[in-house]
């Protein structure tokens, strides 16, 4: 058997695909993202936070009401949903008129003031969740051990990008939402209730965020800070795929997962770089990102 | 081309009434402002020098960063990178090859300029939010290779109890009152060096590219070396005021190059009101006095400062000096 | 082929624009006479706006040649393009919306003092600026607004004062692009007669729809449509040729 | 001064003895931020009318018509459409009224493709075009569906932003000066969609400064200026009061 | 007593936002206070008062807090300190301004090594005992062949430089290590290459949220099932608890103070418990603890504020308290008492809340903590 630089290739099999679950959050998130900047033109730094808050719902749900995670996949999105409902309707309704930097602003406030309090009740060191019993265990693939739950991580993400994305591009709700984002005066001047598509789109941009939490509570450390650690590297996702292309946050979501994955086998040390020069080259040669439009 | 004639032969005093008003008023705010760092030291509570030249070293930083947004409509998210990289090499210059203070922070401010104008080329070549997030991705590799060569930069530990070598190899700096009127002058030459700018021919045409970029291409303006002469003079600033910093406060550490590091600049600058003179200066202030007197509030700290950021934007959006500029009817 | 003679300030040869396999601009080759006003119609998407670009390399030609003065400028950048005293106004007004209306103006005076890097120096170097600024200013029928904010003004005044910026630089030649869309009609005889007046030695490459004025103006016309030329000639040609007739005119000219 | 305000109360007089107007706006203000624009705009439109709104640069023929479908944030007194006074409304419930807005800068969305903003305004009463028949009226559009809004020409863009508005069986259109820009051909075709429209009974309120052209469509012009209507001129009587006309628009 | 009061203040800066917030925090500031309770502090002529702040985890905000406390607060003792880098940077300014630091968060043994200082007692713990237990007592157990998953900054080379050299020194071998960007969120990738070393212990050097989520993926990905042992170089009780036994079981650790250790430990904590809503103290707690209560002797006998003879005293004289038993402080600042290696409990085993360690090995303070001439500690050289 071949080995490429001294890795032989099933373990790059492995890695491939570990990169690939990686990218499933990336996609999610990135996602979330991009349909917030793409259709409010907010760059919504509370993301992380939301993402976060997605987790501890799914916590909460198991601990306090005992619902478990397959309860939570489908309650924490709407619960932070709804959350994000009221911070449109309260907080960004205010703001559209205004350049970005204020929406960015206040999202930065709100993610700070979201992560405090969490912290207040919880502490910093994070919460116990557990992979559900339906998921627990995995697959020996011959080349490395599959846990199951990564498998569902995938598919599941897999399956919401593709639904949001038939949904923005490919419908009339789509289009009405991409008008109010460009022209809202105008748009409403047509009949369209503007304000209402704004806040359910907010709302489920942060439901998105949400999703991504409850996936990765199983596997990842249930802590405040779960989210700041992950957003600046979302952003950079969003940018390369291009602000609010939606395909572009789901295919570079995926992409750059496998990519970074691949650097942790050949030089972990850049891994954590890697994604902050792909992006520059990108802006460089395509300044709008790989699938932006130019306006 | 007859009309070129008028050059010279017009009367100099047509100056439009406002600004020859403004400029008075100028004058007057920054001759109390030195007034008032002269006798800040010894007013209590306030008047601890250690704290006013951490105020003061932030207030440039983040004039410095407010003469890209706030006169060169480039929101740059990556500003920590010049002032995290000037302060490593005024500390290990000062550190390690025992240089003097100046020669230091020239040392410093020489290498945020460098960084400025290498970034600078890169960045200015795109527009709006990416070139805010080309700036955060640059910034982000300095970030990481700051951590990577703790030989250099002292890894997480930074450089640590920097020497106050003496001025010119004369003038004691060693206490922090002494330093503090060294972090003064750095600070009001700076300031006044950014004036000018903002008041200048080419800060006239910087605020035409800020306005419409391609108007101001199709009068000949080359804008691209507007930006970037305006990028490496406001990274040179922050240069200079992370270079100075590193001396005063006897540190330079990962914070200084650490992405929040550019936001904060941004909060402060927002805060304060940008696009205006003096609104970075106080911005920096409040923020600085902010996260020094709320350290005591724990885990709410970032509460507060949550609250007071969501508080900023919905009701004083143009920030204090702003809000003040505008009661008055008068630029600041 | 248009021959290159001195005569002519402005020659294109083959000027093509694609737009991802929908050619906007098609081998159009342009001659403009030194100090004639010359004008280009036709109908709404003829090319007319991207030729503008093509011209101050705000686009990229696919393919053809451009030259001005005799020199090639295929490969310019667009500041440079000014710079060599081709000058543009935009179809969208383009002012500079937060300086004043003196200062708009005063922008283009800037320029001819040579690159102003001087960020050392106070802006009251500029003051000297003012007076030819407000000239202008007034010329234009601005006089009333000189210290109002440029992003206040009506439509058709930020008109006047793009056309009175542009003029501050003393072009050579300028290319306007509908300089009287918006505008009222008292508004449109002063501007004419600006642009008139302004015209005496320099040469003018403009759109216009207002076929009043182009006939009043214009010493050659060139139509385009569908990205070619379709005609050239003065305004009693152009206008009785059958086709120009069927794809501009129509049955009853306005105005 | 005092004579063409007497005029216009006399004309609204008449309307509104006759039949409940369209449209009837009375006494409005408008306001962007501080700046106090409008001063008492009244006029009204009969069903079936085509009236335009002449006036020079900046005299409030834009704000006006912002003013009705709502756009414009600050505004007061009475703007009653079929009778529903709508001045507190917001846009999207005026334009479910059955109002549709042709705005001066035309409002195409670079992020919709051609056929997306075509599409894009919902049908707010039956008896809107259908889409063939908008291209028949509009041949160049068919042609670009696919393209982005924004990169069609100035003139295309124009006929798209009133193609879109044709569908959606509004009953009133309001139309800012929908010939800027245009061919004289397009223009001429857009005058007889616009003598068509009225054929099928839609109401129109045009903001022109090519008073030739409004000749040609109009029933009634109102003159425009320092935000307020100054004057009412029949079409009929237009030929007769050019002189009058050249004094307002200070021709 | 007729004797005016001395005026005492502590100030106990640490993360309170952070990371750290729990092993350190709130609950430092608890023990600190209960150690002044304990001690009866007013009756002994003593007039304390306790200050705290958060240092979030930065040298500057941390070093600028020390000065301002030093400066104009009067402080004179500074106590806890997490964080290599900002202990670092606190030792430094205490120095300077002569006060006391008395740290027990922090791991870097720099601190009693090249940068020791007369001025500090490195009170808990230390990256070389770590080192020591973990590494050593491992390799004793069989756990010959090991594997580093280091967390790419100076600190996790430093824990991973001074675990290896003990495991080769005790006859084991690294077979490699993998440096993985700090912070991180998925180290499952790391994970694999650990497990294809095929390495019978794979050792964590990294801290706080990078331990967590690899000892949580660690256990998505059945290592510790298939045979191979996590040992945590630096993990507290908290981890255990946010991980959940289910999780963390099987992990090995070493602590010098648990609280269900002997009678004295449990009663103790039983009252920090009820002061922290149910949270049991760490050993950073417990440290501060100790730390602050001989602080307050030395003060007592000394009867004044003045550095210099409190830390004579304090080195001088046996530390005594229920938490670490008896004890002494080196010349170099280090203070010296046993550490433990445990084993974390099945969740079948565990008979409640916080019962989470089974003790493997104990190690004499003189076995844990690195020989005073070995540190290279300017004070000691002699
Ligand atoms: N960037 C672009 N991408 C694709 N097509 C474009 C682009 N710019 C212009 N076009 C197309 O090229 C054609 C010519 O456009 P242009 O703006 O030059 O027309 P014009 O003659 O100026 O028309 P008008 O009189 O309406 O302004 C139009 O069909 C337009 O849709
Ligand atoms: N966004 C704005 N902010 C402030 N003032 C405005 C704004 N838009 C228009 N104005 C002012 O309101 C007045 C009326 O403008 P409006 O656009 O209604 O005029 P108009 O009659 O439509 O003119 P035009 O024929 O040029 O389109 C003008 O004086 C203009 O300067
Ligand atoms: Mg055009
Ligand atoms: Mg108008």
């Amino acid at each position: 058997m071949f080995e490429l630089l001294g890795v032989p290739p099933q373990a790059l099999f492995g890695q491939l695909l570990l990169g690939l679950i990686n990218g499933s959050f990336y996609a999610i998130l990135s996602l979330g993202l991009a349909v917030i900047f793409g259709l409010l033109n907010i760059i919504n730094f509370t993301h992380g936070a939301q993402y976060m808050m997605g987790a501890f719902v799914a916590w909460m749900l198991l601990n306090w009401l005992g619902l478990g995670y397959w309860w939570a996949l489908v309650l924490a999105p709407i619960i932070a949903g709804v959350t994000g409902v009221v911070i449109e309707r309260l907080f960004l309704a205010r703001l559209y008129h205004l350049d970005h930097l204020y929406g960015l602003l206040l999202t930065f406030g709100l993610g700070l003031i979201i992560e405090g309090l969490f912290r207040n009740q919880f502490g910093s060191s994070g919460l116990p969740y557990q992979i559900p019993a339906e998921l627990r265990g995995g697959q020996n693939l011959g080349f490395m051990f599959m846990p199951n739950y990564r498998g569902w991580v995938v598919v599941a993400s897999v399956v919401v990008c593709l639904a949001t994305w038939f949904i923005i591009e490919k419908t009339k709700l789509g289009s009405y939402l991409r008008a109010a984002t460009e022209n809202p005066a105008l748009t409403e001047a047509f009949g369209i209730n503007v304000p209402l598509l704004i806040t359910l789109t907010y709302g489920f941009g942060v439901g998105l965020a949400a999703f991504a939490g409850v996936l990765a509570a199983p596997i990842y450390s249930v802590n405040p800070t779960m989210g700041a650690n992950i957003i600046i590297v979302v952003f950079a996702v969003v940018v390369i795929g291009g602000m609010g292309s939606i395909l572009g946050a789901i295919v570079t979501g995926f992409g750059l997962g496998i990519i970074e994955g691949l650097t942790k086998v050949f030089y972990p040390e850049a891994s954590a770089t890697v994604i902050f020069i792909i992006m520059a080259i990108v802006l460089l040669v395509k300044p709008a990102g790989l699938f932006g439009r130019t306006a | 081309m007859a009309d070129t004639a008028a050059y010279g032969t017009a009367p100099a005093g047509l100056a439009l009434p406002e600004t020859k008003g403004a400029s008075a008023l100028h004058r007057a705010i920054f001759i109390a402002l030195a007034v008032a760092l002269a006798v800040l030291p010894f007013i209590p509570v306030i008047g601890y020098p250690f704290f006013l030249m951490k105020v003061l070293c932030f207030a440039l930083f983040a004039c410095a960063f407010n003469l890209m947004l706030g006169y060169g409509g480039l929101l740059s998210f990556g500003h920590a990178a010049y002032f995290g990289l000037a302060s490593y090499v005024s500390a290990y210059t000062a550190k390690h090859w025992g240089l003097t203070p100046e020669l230091s922070i020239l040392l410093g401010t020489a290498s945020g300029a460098a960084l400025g104008f290498v970034f600078g080329s890169l960045a200015i070549r795109r527009q709006g939010i990416y070139f805010a997030m080309i700036t955060l991705a640059l910034a982000q590799m300095v970030f990481f290779f700051s951590l990577q060569t703790p030989r250099f930069t002292g890894g997480e530990d930074g450089i640590q109890a920097v020497p106050r070598n003496n001025l010119f190899g004369l003038i004691p700096v060693g206490s922090d009152l002494a330093m503090y009127y060294l972090v003064a002058t750095v600070f009001i030459v700076g300031v006044l060096l950014i004036y000018r700018v903002i008041h200048s021919p080419f800060g006239q045409v910087l605020k035409a590219i800020r306005d419409n970029e391609p108007r101001a291409i199709s009068l000949g303006y080359r804008v691209n070396q507007y930006k970037l002469t305006v990028f490496v003079l406001s990274a040179s600033l922050a240069g200079l005021a992370g270079a100075t910093k590193a001396i005063a406060v006897q540190l330079a550490s990962l914070t200084d190059v650490a992405w929040q590091m550019s936001g904060e600049v941004v909060l402060m600058t927002l805060v304060g009101g940008m696009g205006t003179v003096f609104g970075p200066i106080v911005g920096a202030a409040v923020i600085i006095s902010m996260q020094n007197f709320l350290s005591g509030l724990g885990a709410w700290v970032t509460v507060v400062q949550g609250l007071i950021f969501v508080v900023c934007v919905l009701l004083f959006r143009e920030g204090i000096v702003g809000v003040i500029s505008k009661a008055l009817r008068r630029p600041l | 082929m248009v021959e290159a003679s001195d005569d002519n300030i402005l020659v294109t040869e083959g000027l093509t624009k694609d737009f991802k396999g929908f050619t906007a601009v098609s081998e159009v080759d342009l001659a403009v006479r030194r100090g004639s006003i010359h004008a280009l119609i036709g109908p709404n998407g003829a090319g007319k706006t991207t030729c503008f670009n093509l011209l101050t390399k705000f686009l990229t030609p696919t393919r053809g040649r451009i030259s001005y003065n005799g020199r090639d400028i295929t490969a310019s950048k667009p500041a440079d393009i000014a710079r060599l005293g081709l000058v543009r106004s935009f179809q969208i007004s383009a002012v500079f919306p937060h300086l004043t209306v003196t200062e708009n103006v005063r922008i283009a005076l800037q320029r001819k003092r040579g690159d102003s890097f001087d960020f050392w120096v106070s802006e009251r170097v500029l003051s000297s600026l003012n007076a030819e600024a407000l000239r202008l200013v007034e010329a234009v029928g601005l006089a009333d607004f000189a210290e109002a904010t440029a992003g206040e003004l009506a439509y058709g005044r930020k008109r006047a004062l793009e056309i009175a910026t542009t003029l501050a630089l003393d072009p050579e030649m300028l290319l306007l692009d509908e300089p009287m869309a918006g505008m009222g009609r008292e508004d449109v005889d002063r501007i004419a007669a600006l642009i008139r007046k302004v015209s005496a030695n320099r040469t003018i490459l403009m759109v216009e729809h207002n076929l009043s004025v182009v006939a009043e103006l214009s010493d050659r016309i060139t139509v385009l449509a569908r990205g070619r030329v379709l005609a050239e000639g003065d305004y009693a040609t152009v206008s009785k040729d059958p086709r120009v007739i069927e794809a501009y005119i129509g049955g009853v000219g306005h105005g | 001064m005092v004579d063409t305000a007497a005029d216009t109360t006399a004309a609204r007089g008449a309307a509104s003895t006759a039949a409940q107007p369209m449209l009837a706006v009375n006494d409005l203000h408008g306001w962007y931020g501080e700046s106090h624009v409008l001063h008492g705009v009244s006029f009204d439109v009969a069903e079936g009318e085509v009236v335009t709104l002449l006036g020079r640069n900046g005299a409030g023929k834009t704000t006006t018509m912002k003013s009705i479908i709502g756009i414009l944030q600050k505004r007061q007194g009475s703007i009653r459409f079929q009778g529903e006074e709508t001045i507190g409304y917001p846009s999207r419930a005026i334009a479910r009224l059955g109002i549709g807005y042709v705005p001066e800068e035309r409002g195409i969305y670079s992020t919709l493709s051609v056929e997306e903003n075509l599409l894009l305004p919902p049908l707010v009463r039956p008896g809107g075009l259908s889409l063939d028949q908008i291209y028949e009226l509009f041949p160049n559009i068919r042609e670009r569906l696919t393209s982005q809004g924004t990169k069609l020409s100035g003139g295309e863009q124009q006929m798209l932003a009133i193609a879109r508005i044709l569908r959606t069986g509004a009953k009133l259109l309001l139309l800012d000066e929908p010939t800027e820009g245009l061919a004289p051909v397009i223009v001429e075709q857009i005058g007889r969609t616009i003598a068509r429209l009225k054929r099928d009974g839609f109401t129109i309120v045009l903001v022109e400064q090519n008073f030739r052209f409004a000749q040609t469509v109009a029933d009634r012009h109102y003159v425009v200026d320092q935000g307020r209507v100054v004057d009412m001129i029949p079409n009929a009587d237009m030929d007769r009061n050019i002189a009058k006309l050249h004094a307002h628009l200070g021709v | 007593q007729a004797q005016q009061p001395v005026p005492i203040k502590i100030g106990v800066l640490n993360d309170r936002s952070g990371l750290y917030a729990d092993l350190t925090g709130e609950g430092s500031v608890v023990a600190a206070r209960l150690a002044v309770e304990d001690f009866g502090a007013a009756a002994k002529g003593l007039q304390v008062q306790i200050v705290s702040a958060d240092h979030q985890n930065k040298p500057d905000v941390g070093a600028n807090i020390a000065r301002q406390w030093y400066d104009n607060d009067a402080v004179d003792v500074i106590a806890d300190v997490p964080t290599s880098s900002v202990a670092l940077a606190v030792n430094q300014i205490t120095r300077e301004k002569n006060r006391i630091l008395l740290n027990s968060g922090a791991a870097t043994s720099d601190l009693t090594g090249p940068q020791c200082s007369p001025n500090t007692v490195h009170w808990t713990y230390d990256t070389y005992a770590l080192a020591q237990s973990t590494g050593g007592a491992m390799v004793r157990a069989g756990g010959d062949t090991w594997f580093f998953m280091t967390a790419d900054y100076a600190f996790g080379h430093a824990l991973e430089r001074d675990t290896a050299a003990v495991v080769q020194k005790a006859g084991g071998r690294v077979l490699g290590a993998v440096r993985t960007p700090f912070p991180g969120t998925d180290f499952s990738s790391f994970l694999l290459q650990a497990q294809a070393s095929k390495a019978k212990v794979i050792g964590l050097a990294n801290a706080g949220g990078d331990t967590i989520n690899s000892i949580k993926q660690a256990a998505e990905f059945g290592i510790t099932q298939a045979g191979q042992k996590l040992a945590g170089l630096l993990i507290f009780i908290t981890d255990v608890h946010a991980l959940g036994l289910q999780t963390a079981q099987g992990l090995v650790l070493t602590e010098s103070f648990y609280w269900d250790l002997n009678d004295g430990t449990r009663a103790w904590s039983k009252r920090f418990a009820a002061l922290r809503g149910g949270n049991m103290p760490t050993m950073v707690q417990a440290g501060v603890y100790s730390a602050v209560l001989h602080y307050l002797k030395a003060a007592a006998a000394t009867k004044s504020r003045e550095a210099a003879g409190n830390m004579a005293w304090m080195k001088a004289n046996a530390t005594e308290d229920p938490l670490f038993g008896t004890g002494s402080i080196r010349p170099d600042g280090r203070k010296m008492h046993p550490v433990f290696l445990f084993e974390v409990k099945k969740p079948a085993d565990s008979k409640g809340p916080w019962d989470y360690y089974k003790q493997i090995s104990t190690l004499s303070a003189e076995q844990a903590f690195r020989p005073v001439g070995e540190g290279n500690c300017p004070l000691v050289r002699a």
